[in-house]
Formats: structure tokens, C-alpha cells, sequence
């Protein structure tokens, strides 16, 4: 058994004192907006804890989720994560191929029976038995059910594995599902986004592991800490929005003053993210500072919300022929009412029905 | 629309633009520091959770000033941490490569990462008796 | 498909649906009645039937000052949320991108910072309303059910939209929502009831135009 | 014939032995005829504001909201939605709005024929332009044929169907005109085979104010033209317009306007009569089914036009006066100008009502409602309004264009012991006559 030592231990026989936790915890809880005093209590639970083995499967997805958080910006902080976890298998990083990959990823189910962590990219194809997507024979509902069987937490990272995401899109010729839609009562921690934020996966993981239990969620199983505010509380762009000010194309000067892009289909204001905050590669920038309104990727069907550059307020579906079908039928209703009110009267006076009170 | 996708088009709020926000953190350190100096209670105020431009921080870093002990550490990354002006106020500064990645502001005696955890110390007993033993192996091997 | 999407996708079609067929079922219905035709010869001078109309629908905005004597608050409240309705329908931003997917044209927005006056002015007026007509006799008396209903089915939309405007009560999505969703329902009880007066006030007035103005009577 | 009260106290009369679902039902098929578009569109377009309560006389002095116009309509308002609107058969399905009761009826009888002199005044209140007035009158119709009006009002459309006059027996009328020829020393026409002008009269001229009858008489001899009583059909006010008598309204037009015509008349002139006008002026062509080649103009608009033509000189008077603006003339009839160029032509100085022309109060006897006895003490309190405006003037004369309307006034200044003549236009205009 490999995982027996104390990550302290482990890590003080690379030299490397318990300030490193410190200073982790400290950037864990700045990211997670904790209060700075649960940094010491963190630290001391990541000394404490063992190296936590993780199997990362990957399904219906595209490795953008795995790109971003292999993308760290902070290296020398954010990559300590891979010191903390056992990473026991992870078809893209691992050196190990076949059916030695297949086997590591055995061996860390059976070594860490009920403690090891599930971490889901893309979703899971259920049609026709799930025959859309199979690694080495075995289908991805198989592969699923089988590892999280004994799992201690799920980790759907991404929109594909929180809610389905674009697999799922209309028509969603594979029946492709999110994560929760299949693991039962497992603990389960969605980290959505298209891809998602690389912090938001760090001090998640971090929190798991220092606390032991998981970070508080929201409806969507989101972490509130990174999914708490819309993109549209928290953009720089917001005042703009508040006094009327808005780009009307991409190529105004609406557009160029910077105003809001909530004209051009930004879904900011329906959408929970810390793009607008951590932003992206090492806060250089996020799609609002660039000039493109939000997709609202980090939201369930994203895909079909209507088009990116559909503004949020207008209707959804194809309201044009169903208003001119309700008018003719209006119409017809209409002139059908003052005939027989005609006919009525003319009946009426003949002969009056005597009605109850 | 090439041209127009540079970023230089979308303008941010200004960094060299002060808020104001620097005085409600004054504020807040003035009222810990109170409590420090009348019952030991110590406390931290994460800097990164306030809305701050860059201005900002500066100008509040200026307000602050030095005192008497400044500090580098070279652990996953640097670290720079300095005691403010006024006793007590620390400025702790974390870096993670060439970004800042986060920072605070702790009123305490002494932070906590400055100080050597015992655990460490425990470490550090065992190295330093291994090394003593095999200087003192070596240096009886040489004499023998 | 969650609460926001069912608002603005079939929800709202359905409602936009049950107007048209409505507003076009009790307006036609009305109009394509027959007339009573008018052989008394109309006075020397009498202004065209559509003069006339037309005269009626604009001079009717403004009461005659001895029915301010008593109608003076049913006048300027009246006005107060009509006005506030009509700037927070016609002069918010999201409404006019709603409008425009609409009818394809867009007009200038106001502030926001506006927006959330009038709309706070205007619940404020309407709460008054309904206080006038709850305790005044008259007002009372000859209030029904429509009454009532119609001032909840407008009332809503304002709350709502001042709800998630500033983000009180629950998610901004599910404010957004349930706005959409009172805004259904109030699409969908307007033909049936007296909100249907949006439309009904050009032809009431206008008929009664015609009438007086054949006599050469002021109205 | 009974006089009879309501479960909740309201007094009502009923007419004939009809059963009581058979009386609901006459009500509801005449409802129910009446409504053609404009009616239908007024039915649909209230918003329960109230303002027509502020117009309303009878409400603004006793302060009871059930006296609020568009109160008065509510039976009205059922039959429309319940057989008529464009959701009727969804009302009917669904049983909303449950059909009207007998009680409902009875009840609302003296709204109708009481409290509503169907002034129009809340017409002009009402932002949506409802034409409340013009409503009720149809709501009168129902309530006629289902035996379900003031017995007072009953009593003079039976005479009228009798005598062809609700004011006296046609074989007396060539009488009553000789009469009042020679009390007045005026040569008068009568029965004339063809005439230019016929000159048709209400029942305040055969009763109260007999001289008027002679005061016209002089007026057309004076400027010559060729004129006539008629036996055939003299009686202009027309009381089935005011009761709800569509037969009778239809008769009494017929009548007037086939005997005018065969006369040859190229004019018939309306008596000083408020609903007269409305009747003959505006609703003729209606019941006569075409247009009628007649020109039927009133009194007070023959009066203006020979003042302003020259036709006649006056002496003036030089005093103030004030003018009651008779509803169905002015209001409803259009005809504002008219009375005030013959009173600047009579050199009297005009100070007007407080509210006047278009907006000024109902003597409060219009629609019946002076005829009608059990009305009085509503009617009273109306007149207070008029009273108090009247005072504020400070007039000197206090004129008017309507005989109805000047019994009521005159009834009312009695009740209140108030010294003040209400004059006539016409006889002002006749007893100044230059030679």
C-alpha cells in the first residue's frame, strides 16, 4: 500500500515544510472566498491527509476540461495538487496504455475501496445500451457503474459530465446523460463550464481532501464558492448595462466603447461562473474583456438556449407562425362569435329559454 | 472582425483608478487591531475578496508602510511578508510563479507560516542528528 | 428543461398565442356585429366620422375639470401607473430586445436606474388603487372578480420584474422566470378580461365620437 | 297595477299579471334584441373606475354609491354577456355569470326610472366613452316589456296610445289652441291642408305654459311665412322614447313625421322639449326606417336662426341672466350656441353656471323622472345643485329652452320657497318682438 504515509510526511521527505500547506490553504481559501482563518484548519487537514487516489475517466468529451486544468497559472501553487492526489489513472496523462492502464485503474479500486475519488469528463451514452462510446470493449455506462461502485465522491468535471452538455444537445442522437443522472446516491460535485475554471477543480479537490467531505453546493451541485454570483453581478461591464449602454452589433461603437454585450446574446445574467472574477489564463482575460457576450456554457443545455446571439429576453421557439396561426384562428373565432350571437338573438327572441337564476 | 478582437478594445474598469474601497479595509484593520492590542485576538482579511484595483492596493500598500521586519520565503514559490507601519499589521504576500496569487493582511504577533511548526522541527531534529552522525562517522573514518 | 427555458419557450408561446386568438376573438366578435344605421341628417359643420372619432380618443385622455372634483385621485393615479407601465414595458432595455424579435425594430432605452423608479412608483400606485378600491363605496360596489384579477395579473409582472431586477427573493434565473411566466398569464387573461380596455378605449371612445359629433354635441 | 317593495326595501311597481320567469324572460329578449355594435362595444369597455359616479347627480347628492351609473346597467350587463358578447356561449357552458333574477329586476327599476334622468352627463365622465345614458335608455326597453315601470310613467303611455297626447284627448287640441289665441290675442293656425312650417307641441305647452302656443303663433306671423297646427299630429314629446315603449316611440314618430309631410311642410319645429329633440332629431330616421325629407329642427334653433339672420328685431332688455343648458338639447343635441346668440340678442347680459353648456347639472326631472312622483325626493336633492350654481351667478333671469325642464325647476323652487322665475326663451324672445 502506497497511500499510507501522511501527506506532511510524504511531503517533508522532499524537503518541503508544512508553510507549502500553509500557503496552499491560504490561495485554496482566497479562491473559495473562505474566511482567512480556515486556511490554518485546512493546512493542518492536508498535512494530515493521505495522498488521495483519483481515477479520472473520460467519456463523451473533447479533453478540454483536461487541458484546462493541466494549464495552471500558478504552477508552482496550483500543480502541488498533483503532489496531494495519487492521479491512479487518466487516459491522457498516464504513461501506461491498454490493458496495464486498465489494470492501474483495478488496482487503485481495489487499494482504496470506499476512499478513492471519481473524477467524470464527458457524458455518458445511453442508447442502444450505451454502444456510442467504448474504451477497450467496455461501454462508458459499464465503466461508470463499475468504478463508482466503491467510490468515496464523485467530481463530474465540465458540462458534458455535470448536465449532459453538448452530447446532449438536440437531437442527442446517443442519449447521452449527465453523471448524476447514473451514479444514484454517490456524493457528487458538478464543476461545469465549458471548459471549466482550473480553480474551481483545484480548490475543490483541495477541500475534499483537506476537510474530508464536500464543499457546500447549489441546486446544480455546483460549489457555491465558484458558482455562487452570475457572471453578471460580477462583470466590469455591468455599470453599462445599468445605464443603457450597449453594443448593438460586434463591430459598433457601442462595441468598441466596450459597452454591454447583453444586445449581442451575452448570457451573463442567467449565468453562474467566476469567469468574471479568476478569469482565465492566470487573469488575463475572460469572453466579456474580449469582446464576445458569455454562452453561458457552465449552465444546463447551453446548447440550446436558442443561439449564442440570441439576446436572453427574446422568446424561444418559432413564435412568428404560431402568432399568425392564432391570429387566423382569432379571426375565424370572432366572426363565428357575432354570427352566433346573431343566430342567438334571432332564436332568443323566438323563443326565449327560460333559464334558472 | 479580426482587428476588433483585440483586447486593447475592451477597456476594464481602470486599474490606476481608486474606488475608495481602500478606506473600509483601513477600517476593518483599525477595529482588529483594537481587539489585538485589548485581548489578543488575532485576525486576517483576504484581500483578493475585495473588490480593490490595482490603485487601490497601492495605495493602501503606501498608507501602510514598512516597519521593522520584512521577510522572504521560498516555498512553493516566494512568499513576502513584511510588518507594517503600525505594529502588528502584517502584509503577507503570496505568490504562485509570476503572479500574485494571494494576499493578506493579518493582524497577529507573528504570522503563522514565519513561525516553525513543531512537526517540522521534529523533521529537522531527526536530518540534523543523521548529518551529526555521519559527519562525526566520517570525521572518525578520516581520523582512523 | 428548467423553469427559465419553459418561460421563454413554450410557456410564453402559448400565452402570445392565447392573446392573439383572443384579442382578435372579442375584438371581431364586437365589430362584425351589425350597426344600427344612422339616416338623421348630421348637423351643418359636423366633422367626418373618423374626425370625430379620432377627437373623442384624444380629448378623452384629459377629464373635464368638474369631474375632478371627486375623481381627482382615480385621475392622477390613473395616470401615474399607466405612465409607469409604459415606461417600464416600452423603455427597459431586455423589453425592447423582447419587443423587437417581435415587430424587428428596436427604439432607445432609458436607464436603468429610471426603470427601477417607475417601476417602484408604479407598484406603489397600484397598491394604492386597490386600496381606493377596497375602501371607497362606490368603487366597491362596482367592482367584480375581473377587477380584481386584473389588478393581480398586472401587479405581478411589476413585482416580479422588480424582484429580479434587484435580485430579491431567490435566483436571478428563477425571478427571471417567474416574471415571464406572470407576464403569461397576464397575456393570457387579457383578452378575457378588462385589461382588454388597451384596445377596446380606441373603439369605445371613437363610437361615441361619432355619435356626438353627427349632433354637433361636445364630448 | 301594484305598488309593491323589494326583499331589501326598494320600492317598484309592476304592470299587467305576467308570471314572474315570464316578466324575467320579456326583459332579457328585449335586452337582448338591443344590442347592436356600438352597444356591444360601450358593454364591453367599462374598467370600473367610478368616475361616472362624480357626474351623477342623484349620486353626487346623496352619496349612495348604488346610484352609480354604470351600477344601473348591471342586469343590462348580464344579458349582454350571457346572449350577446362575443364569449356569450363560454358564459353560458361554463354558467358564469348567472342570468338575471325578478328580484334583480324589481330592484333595479327605480335605478333606471328614478335615479337616471337620462341626462348623459356621465357620458362625458367617462374616459372610456361609454355612452352610459344611451344605455339605460335601451335598459328601459326590457323593463317596459316586462311590466316593470313607474306606474306613473305607465299611466301616460297608456293616455298617449289613447289620446295620441299623454297631456290631453287629440279632439281637444283645435280647442286648446283657439283658446289660447284669443286669451292672448294672437291669430293661430290650425289644421291648415298645406303649410310650409307645422308646429308641433309638448305637454307643458297644453298645460302650464299655454302661452307659448300663441307666443310661436306670433313669431311666424310676424315673419310671414306660411304655418300650421295639426290635430293629426301635434304631440312631439315622445313618451315611449322616455318609458322604453319602442311600439309606442315608433308610433308616436311615424305619426308626427307622415302628417308633417303630407301637410307639405318643408319644416317641422320641436317644442321647447329636451327629449322631444332627442327623439325627433336624432332617433326618427331610425323607427322611420329611411332618411325623412323634413327638416325638424327645435324651437330654440328656429329662434336662433332668425336671430341671426336678421328675420326678427328685439327689444333689448339690459339685464343679467343665467341659462339651464337643457340636457337633451344642448348635452345630447348639440344645439349650445343657439340659445346664447338669442340671449345677446335680447341685450341680456349672459353670466353663466358654474358648470354649463355641455357639462352643466340636469334640472334633475329629465327622463321621466318629474312625472314620476316616488322620484321626488331625489329630485329635490338634485335641484339643490342647480339651485346653489344658479345664486352664484347673481343673474337677474334665470332662462331656459325646455318646458320640462322649467316645471321641474319651477316644482323645486316652490319646494325650497325660492323666488326665482324660471322664463322661457321663446316667451322672452316673443315679448320683445319689435313691431
Amino acid at each position: 500500500m502506497k497511500n499510507v504515509q501522511s501527506l506532511g510526511a510524504l511531503m517533508e521527505e522532499r524537503g518541503v515544510s508544512r508553510r507549502a500547506f500553509l500557503k496552499y490553504a491560504s490561495y485554496v481559501a482566497s479562491l473559495m472566498a473562505l474566511p482567512p482563518a480556515a486556511a490554518a484548519a485546512m493546512a493542518e487537514g492536508l498535512a494530515k491527509a493521505r495522498r488521495q487516489s483519483v481515477i479520472w475517466l473520460s467519456f463523451q468529451e473533447c479533453t478540454g476540461c483536461t487541458e484546462s486544468i493541466t494549464r495552471a497559472h500558478s504552477p508552482t501553487l496550483e500543480n502541488l495538487i498533483f503532489d496531494f492526489i495519487s492521479l491512479d489513472y487518466q487516459e491522457v496523462l498516464m504513461a501506461a496504455c491498454g490493458e496495464a492502464a486498465d489494470a492501474a485503474r483495478h488496482a487503485a479500486m481495489a487499494d482504496n475501496k470506499g476512499k478513492y475519488i471519481v473524477v467524470v469528463e464527458g457524458s455518458v451514452p445511453t442508447k442502444d445500451g450505451g454502444i456510442y462510446s467504448a474504451i477497450g470493449g467496455v461501454s462508458n455506462l459499464q465503466m461508470l457503474q463499475e468504478t463508482v461502485e466503491n467510490a468515496f465522491a464523485v467530481v463530474a468535471v465540465g458540462s458534458c459530465a455535470s448536465f449532459g452538455g453538448i452530447p446532449k444537445a438536440n437531437p442527442n442522437p446517443t442519449g447521452a446523460v449527465a453523471i448524476s443522472d447514473l451514479i444514484g446516491g454517490k456524493p457528487l460535485i458538478n464543476i461545469s463550464g465549458c471548459p471549466p475554471i482550473p480553480e474551481a477543480i483545484v480548490g475543490s479537490l483541495s477541500y475534499i481532501l483537506s476537510f474530508g467531505k464536500l464543499p457546500e453546493l447549489d441546486h446544480l451541485g455546483r460549489p457555491k464558492a465558484f458558482f455562487g454570483e452570475t457572471i453578471h453581478d460580477r462583470c466590469y461591464r455591468r455599470p453599462f448595462y445599468e445605464r443603457g449602454l450597449f453594443a448593438d452589433s460586434f463591430d459598433d461603437d457601442g462595441a468598441r466603447q466596450g459597452w454591454c454585450l447583453y444586445k449581442v446574446g451575452c448570457k451573463g445574467p442567467v449565468t453562474y461562473n467566476a469567469c468574471a472574477t479568476l478569469k482565465w489564463n492566470g487573469g488575463v482575460s475572460f469572453p466579456i474583456q474580449s469582446g464576445h457576450g458569455c454562452l453561458g456554457c457552465s449552465e444546463p443545455n447551453f446548447w440550446d438556449g436558442g443561439g449564442f446571439y440570441r439576446p436572453l429576453p427574446t422568446p424561444l421557439g418559432a413564435t412568428g407562425t404560431v402568432l399568425a396561426g392564432a391570429a387566423v384562428a382569432g379571426a375565424a373565432l370572432g366572426l363565428g362569435a357575432s354570427h352566433l350571437a346573431r343566430k342567438h338573438q334571432k332564436n332568443y327572441l323566438a323563443a326565449p329559454k327560460s333559464e334558472e337564476d | 472582425m479580426t482587428s476588433s478582437c483585440a483586447n486593447s478594445l475592451a477597456p476594464e474598469l481602470p486599474a490606476h483608478k481608486k474606488t475608495g474601497m481602500a478606506e473600509p479595509v483601513l477600517r476593518e484593520i483599525h477595529a482588529r487591531l483594537e481587539s489585538f492590542a485589548a485581548t489578543g485576538q488575532t485576525g486576517a482579511i483576504d484581500l483578493a475578496g475585495m473588490p480593490l484595483t490595482r490603485a487601490d492596493r497601492e495605495a493602501l500598500e503606501a498608507f501602510l508602510g514598512r516597519g521593522e521586519v520584512s521577510a522572504t520565503l521560498d516555498v512553493a514559490g516566494r512568499s513576502e511578508i513584511w510588518e507594517t507601519a503600525y505594529s502588528g499589521v502584517w502584509w503577507v504576500r503570496h505568490w504562485g510563479g509570476d503572479a500574485v496569487a494571494s494576499e493578506l493582511i493579518e493582524i497577529t504577533a507573528i504570522p503563522e507560516i514565519l513561525k516553525t511548526d513543531r512537526t517540522d522541527a521534529a523533521g529537522a531534529v531527526k536530518r540534523l542528528a543523521l548529518t551529526l552522525q555521519q559527519r562525526d562517522r566520517g570525521s572518525n573514518g578520516d581520523g582512523a | 428543461m428548467d423553469l427559465l427555458s419553459f418561460a421563454r419557450g413554450p410557456a410564453l408561446t402559448f400565452a402570445m398565442a392565447i392573446f392573439v386568438i383572443g384579442v382578435l376573438w372579442r375584438l371581431i366578435g364586437v365589430l362584425s356585429l351589425p350597426a344600427w344605421r344612422d339616416d338623421s341628417p348630421p348637423r351643418k359643420g359636423a366633422p367626418p366620422a373618423w374626425l370625430s372619432a379620432l377627437q373623442a380618443i384624444l380629448g378623452k385622455m384629459i377629464p373635464h375639470k368638474t369631474f375632478l372634483k371627486e375623481g381627482m385621485f382615480t385621475t392622477v393615479n390613473g395616470y401615474v401607473f399607466h405612465i409607469g407601465l409604459a415606461i417600464c414595458v416600452f423603455a427597459f432595455a431586455p423589453h425592447i430586445l423582447f419587443l423587437k424579435s417581435l415587430f424587428g425594430f428596436d427604439w432607445p432605452a432609458l436607464p436603468n436606474g429610471l426603470i427601477y423608479a417607475a417601476g417602484v412608483i408604479t407598484a406603489g400606485s397600484l397598491l394604492a388603487a386597490l386600496v381606493y378600491r377596497l375602501a371607497n363605496p362606490v368603487m366597491k360596489l362596482i367592482s367584480r372578480g375581473n377587477d380584481y384579477i386584473s389588478w393581480t395579473l398586472t401587479f405581478l409582472p411589476v413585482v416580479t420584474g422588480l424582484a429580479a431586477s434587484s435580485h430579491i427573493g431567490a435566483r436571478y434565473e428563477t425571478l427571471l422566470a417567474l416574471h415571464i411566466l406572470s407576464i403569461c398569464v397576464f397575456l393570457i387573461w387579457f383578452p378575457f378580461g378588462k385589461l382588454m380596455h388597451a384596445f377596446l378605449f380606441v373603439f369605445s371612445r371613437g363610437a361615441t365620437g361619432i355619435r356626438f359629433g353627427r349632433r354637433g354635441a361636445q364630448l | 297595477m301594484t305598488a309593491k317593495t323589494t326583499a331589501s326595501g326598494v320600492a317598484y311597481d309592476m304592470q299587467g299579471d305576467k308570471p314572474d320567469l315570464a316578466r324575467r324572460d320579456a326583459a332579457m329578449q328585449t335586452f337582448v334584441r338591443d344590442f347592436a355594435k356600438t352597444a356591444a362595444i360601450h358593454m364591453e369597455s367599462c374598467v370600473r373606475c367610478g368616475m361616472c359616479a362624480t357626474a351623477c347627480q342623484y349620486y353626487v347628492t346623496t352619496g349612495d354609491p348604488k346610484y352609480t351609473p354604470i351600477n344601473k346597467l348591471k342586469p343590462f350587463e348580464q344579458a349582454y354577456h350571457r346572449h350577446v358578447g362575443p364569449f356569450a356561449p363560454l358564459y353560458r357552458l361554463l354558467g358564469l355569470g348567472s342570468n338575471v333574477g325578478i328580484e334583480m329586476l324589481q330592484e333595479w327599476e327605480s335605478l333606471l326610472f328614478d335615479a337616471c334622468s337620462l341626462c348623459g352627463r356621465c357620458t362625458l365622465a367617462c374616459p372610456m366613452g361609454i355612452d352610459i345614458s344611451e344605455l339605460i335608455k335601451e335598459a328601459r326597453h326590457g323593463m317596459y316589456t316586462a311590466g316593470l315601470v313607474p306606474d306613473r310613467l305607465e299611466l301616460m303611455d297608456r293616455t298617449a296610445k289613447a289620446w295620441g297626447s299623454p297631456a290631453t284627448p287629440a279632439d281637444d287640441f283645435a280647442d286648446i289652441i283657439h283658446d289660447a289665441g284669443e286669451e292672448n290675442d294672437v291669430p293661430v293656425n290650425i289644421d291648415l291642408p298645406k303649410a310650409d312650417y307645422v308646429i308641433t307641441t309638448a305637454p307643458a305647452e297644453l298645460t302650464e305654459h299655454t302661452k307659448a302656443l300663441t307666443d310661436i303663433a306670433k313669431i311666424l306671423n310676424k315673419i310671414g311665412v306660411s304655418w300650421t297646427y295639426s290635430t293629426e299630429g301635434f304631440e312631439a314629446s315622445n313618451i315611449g322614447y322616455i318609458n322604453g315603449d319602442l311600439d309606442l316611440q315608433e308610433k308616436m314618430t311615424r305619426k308626427m313625421i307622415d302628417n308633417a309631410l303630407q301637410i307639405g311642410a318643408h319644416t317641422l319645429i320641436l317644442p321647447e322639449c329636451g327629449h322631444a329633440y332627442g327623439a325627433a332629431r336624432w332617433e326618427a330616421a331610425r323607427w322611420y326606417g329611411k332618411p325623412i325629407p323634413l327638416r325638424i329642427i327645435h324651437m330654440t334653433e328656429f329662434l336662433g336662426e332668425l336671430v341671426t339672420t336678421g328675420k326678427i328685431k328685439l327689444k333689448p332688455i339690459g339685464e343679467t341672466t343665467t341659462f339651464h343648458d337643457p340636457c337633451q338639447l344642448v348635452r345630447r343635441g348639440g344645439v349650445t350656441q343657439a340659445p346664447r346668440d338669442v340671449l345677446k340678442a335680447l341685450g341680456l347680459e349672459l353670466k353663466e353656471l358654474e358648470d354649463h353648456g355641455s357639462l352643466g347639472w340636469c334640472c334633475g326631472g329629465g327622463g321621466g323622472v318629474v312625472s314620476n312622483t316616488r322620484a321626488d325626493p331625489l329630485r329635490f336633492k338634485a335641484f339643490e345643485l342647480k339651485k346653489k350654481q344658479v345664486e352664484d351667478t347673481g343673474a337677474e333671469h334665470f332662462v331656459t329652452a325646455c318646458g320640462q325642464c322649467r316645471i321641474t325647476l319651477t316644482l323645486g323652487a316652490k319646494k325650497f320657497k325660492w323666488d326665482k322665475k324660471v322664463e322661457s326663451l321663446l316667451e322672452l324672445v316673443a315679448d320683445h318682438l319689435v313691431d
